[in-house]
């Protein structure tokens, strides 16, 4: 108990004393997550927009893949992306494996399917009377398609939370992109994983309590979004 | 101010609307009325420009609508809807009214003092910081209609605007339907499936049935002089008799039916086969022994059933043909009937209206 | 693209050659994960129905702190769990570090708050009225309790399975407290996670393709069963 | 076979039902009426043992209801109850309806001729093999009767059996609950808001308005004799005249109303200040100059407003009292009047019913 006890000690001053370390892990983890989310939004944005607004053949299938694909295993995308550019891929001469860029690009694509999904979800929750009085009230095709974004905002930047809280979380694609490489492409789950066996358990306390922080800062966000949505 | 010629309209391989051909003359109050599924909502809303229809013309204010050449944005800026169920934007009620103005990029001072007027106008002024979503039913529905009428439209369409509202919020819709009319000359088009409503707002009448125009004319009209059985029927006229008419005599037609002779008053000659449509509430019950045989019409009828209808009591009689009288429960109580009572049914030439039947 | 190729090939080839390792590595998985799905329902269904059927103070705040757990991240749990087995930890002398049970610990951990939920949420979504009918109809405790359990069948079915694909496709706890030793605690998702770098391609997209086919058959199983429910 | 006695019950802080006393006999059927939150849903659980109450005493066949004592499950199984809200369990229909027999462990043959018959009675045999989620409201709520005929219930309690479906449905339901009576004789006790299907089933009826017992009687006395003001509102008997009565006369009673003197058939003698309860549909207008001042009530009043309510239309009249009177159309539009109009009223001495008015 007192090993545990001293480790939690040592982890708060880690935290407190902002150790360079823990600092940098958590910037980069940051960077990384923020970027792919930001990329995730940018692609699932319009996806979802056009996938909501129009009705075509295979529309359900389409939709019941992105839902499938939801609970795809981090390792089978971390797989996937591992093949296309590792130094015998096709994308091989991009060198992105053991790389930041790598990780976004691999963080993004197991964003991307729930993302566009909820886009889909929020504006298909949209009661189709507010796009009648929308255009009865004489709104062009633009002004429609910007008040329904504004109509469904609070789910939406619930999903996006959700990209976020997904991206950061995952070890999948974060060790088998990444590497764990360190002052290169250390993250908070790939450090907590890996340091803690290696007897480091002061420092992956730290990285801990700061990823659950994260993780709890934004579910509270969602939660709150979610409610806003209902209100 | 809006006129169609021959208009139809398919859902898929379903014919919603066939062969409409209507015209609403500017500063009317218009009324789409019939059976629900008869394609009401689907008129209006091509009246509306919200769909296009599938066959058939469409002129708003003398200009043709046609696809592609159009401006359909502009015309729809010209016209405001308000739905049966009223949609709030997750906006306050400033924003919500001042919607249709800031598509038309109308400065905010001037939204605001507009907001303001058509608030006055629905009886919620004061009501611009409120939260939509803290209204109830009837707010909104006139949140709804401030939200037209801020932009000033030369014609109001209303879809069954009072279908999901209570007594009260009816009678306060209604009321400002009526005011705008009165104050402002606008040009209404509604759809109801509620008689009396389209009697108390309406000057003119339409009847849709099964996506066809079936009568057109003043509230009195449709409801005294149904000229169909689809019609007669919608109006409660639920006695639906068929007969031969026998004789003409000073504005009556003697018709036969079955075993009896019905007097009833037409404003033109009639011949020919003919349905005769009663009103139940028109027939006047009273015991077989005080039959006044003298009376233009006097049937003898037995009775088959007996129900309760809130303070009425509906008598089924089989008086050779089926006939439904509805009578006060004081007076079915005088009358001490039951089932198999045989008893005199009598109703007043006027209070009946003759249908021609063409046989097909 | 002829190196993926190539490993597909190979991949197939151990897949339908039925290779020891495949199997060894396959058969561990579904062991830990069955079991630690046993756990989670033979702890979730009790304490769910126990949850559902009363009304208690706080009852509002643990549903939102079991919900808030649904997203915990798997190294969290991971880190918890070493601190408290590893041999300094309070609970060391049971020697769970790097075995299986450690495994099927973590995971039953980390799948209780969704199967929990979900089970509360699967009685709670029952008609009060189909309650009342049993009991005018005269059902003793034990037989509401019986029927409500068969009302909710579909939806407690896709709660087990949800979980179970939960556990079957997380990285964090299995390779903090199993440690990928092979023919040990190896199991699909640090195996391919880990051989990927080591060059080991057939290896690893053979074991992908059975995890991502174990995934796509508990996700159309657990919508079938959400699909039933509404029925 | 059900007694209450000084039964109350409370729904946290709030007092839901307070000093209920009544009796049920055995094979009458016994109908709850009155408006929405008066307590009926809470009753007639209380009834079937579904709530314990919070105060008072409750027998069911001779014996209390204590408890801890008693055995409640039992006594549960001798009685049975149809909710507003049909359920049905994810089975089909066999299981659904022998799922009280599966309860008391009635073997898996004896059942299956049970749950036919039980079918048979509702009017749904053959349906065995349906899933109960491919049924319409109005089946469903048959086969929620046939559950609970199929344990041969002593006590058949149907809460608002009717509320959800369509007239055809009610009917339908209707017929089955009378038909159930008829052959069985099984004690039926009902909840509704709709005072017609009280009348058309129930021996004696009870308004519950507030949580109390207003009045307890036959649908007739209940209908014509409201035995207090709340009574006289749920009735339908709109216009409540205040007044004092003058004198009494052969069974009429003279009451001074305002600027009019009212005349009422009274059955017993009455005296001191009385609410005169008139229906609007027993008052007859005529026109203005037509008054036959030699009928017993006869008052002149002024329109104030008219609205029309389905085939009749309702006229609001000021006769230095608000007066409603309820006519139909054709008569209106024959009256030719409108607000402002001033107009006779008349109403028959045995159309109006007195109210004695305690001073508080």
């Amino acid at each position: 108990m007192s090993a545990i006890t001293e480790g939690f000690l040592q982890a708060v001053d880690l935290i407190v004393s902002l150790d360079p370390e823990v600092m940098e892990i958590t910037g980069r983890t940051l960077y990384i997550s923020l970027s792919s989310t930001l990329i995730g939004t940018l692609i699932a944005l319009p996806a979802g927009g056009i996938i909501a607004s129009r009705e075509f053949r295979g529309k359900r299938a389409l939709m019941n893949l992105i839902q499938t694909l939801y609970s795809l295993p981090t390792v089978i995308v971390g797989l996937l992306l591992f093949l296309l550019i590792s130094s015998s891929g096709p994308f091989g001469g991009l060198k992105l494996l053991f790389t930041s860029t790598g990780m976004i690009i691999g963080q993004s694509l197991l964003i991307l399917p729930i993302m566009i999904g909820l886009t889909v979800a929020a504006l298909s929750a949209i009661d189709p009377l507010v796009r009648d009085t929308l255009v009865s009230l004489g709104a062009t095709r633009g002004q429609q398609l910007i008040a329904l974004l504004r109509e469904a905002r609070y789910a939406i930047l619930a999903a996006v939370a959700l990209g976020f809280g997904r991206a950061i979380s995952e070890v999948g694609v974060a060790i088998m992109i990444g590497g764990n490489i360190r002052g290169y492409t250390r993250v908070l789950t790939t450090a907590i994983s890996l340091e803690t066996a290696m007897g480091n358990t002061a420092l992956s306390i730290a990285l801990g309590i700061i990823l659950l922080a994260i993780a709890l800062i934004v579910n509270i966000g969602v939660n709150l979004l979610q409610g806003g949505g209902r209100a | 101010m809006i006129r169609c010629e021959n208009l139809g309209w398919d859902a898929g391989e379903k014919t919603v609307l066939d062969g409409i051909g209507l015209e609403v003359t500017r500063g009317e109050a218009f009324g789409l009325i019939g059976p629900s599924g008869g394609g009401k909502s689907s008129l209006i809303r091509i009246m509306d420009l919200l769909e296009p229809p599938t066959r058939g013309r469409l002129w708003i204010d003398g200009e043709e609508v046609l696809p592609g050449s159009t401006d359909v944005t502009g015309m729809r800026r010209r016209m405001a809807m308000v739905f049966q169920r009223p949609v709030a934007f997750r906006m306050n009620v400033l924003e919500n009214v001042a919607y249709g103005l800031a598509l038309r990029g109308v400065p905010r001072p001037e939204r605001r003092a507009r907001v303001a007027d058509a608030l006055e106008t629905v009886g919620l002024a004061g009501f611009e910081e409120r939260r939509a979503s803290t209204l109830s039913g009837g707010e909104l529905q006139r949140i709804s209609i401030a939200r037209c009428l801020v932009t000033d439209p030369e014609v109001l369409f209303l879809d069954e605007p009072t279908a999901n509202l209570d007594p009260l919020s009816t009678g306060v819709i209604e009321e400002v339907i009526a005011g705008l009319r009165r104050d402002r000359g606008i040009t209404v088009v509604l759809t109801t499936h509620d008689l009396g409503q389209g009697q108390r707002l309406c000057d003119r009448l339409a009847v849709l049935a099964g996506g066809r125009l079936v009568q057109t004319g003043t509230p009195l009209e449709v409801f005294y002089r149904p000229m169909s059985i689809d019609v007669a029927q919608f109006v409660g006229a639920e006695n639906l008799v068929e007969g031969e008419v026998e004789r003409m005599d000073r504005g009556i037609a003697f018709v036969r039916a079955g075993p009896a002779s019905l007097a009833v008053a037409v404003h033109a000659p009639v011949a020919g086969p003919v349905t005769v449509a009663i009103r139940p509430e028109e027939i006047v019950l009273s015991r077989g022994e005080t039959c006044r045989t003298g009376t233009a019409n006097h049937l003898t009828g037995r009775v088959t059933a007996i129900d309760s209808d809130g303070p009425m009591v509906r008598v089924l009689l089989d008086c050779g043909f089926p006939l439904v009288a509805l009578i006060r429960r004081l007076r079915y109580l005088e009358l001490g009937i039951e089932a198999g009572s045989v008893i005199c049914a009598e109703f007043d030439p006027g209070g009946a209206h003759l249908i021609p039947r063409t046989r097909l």
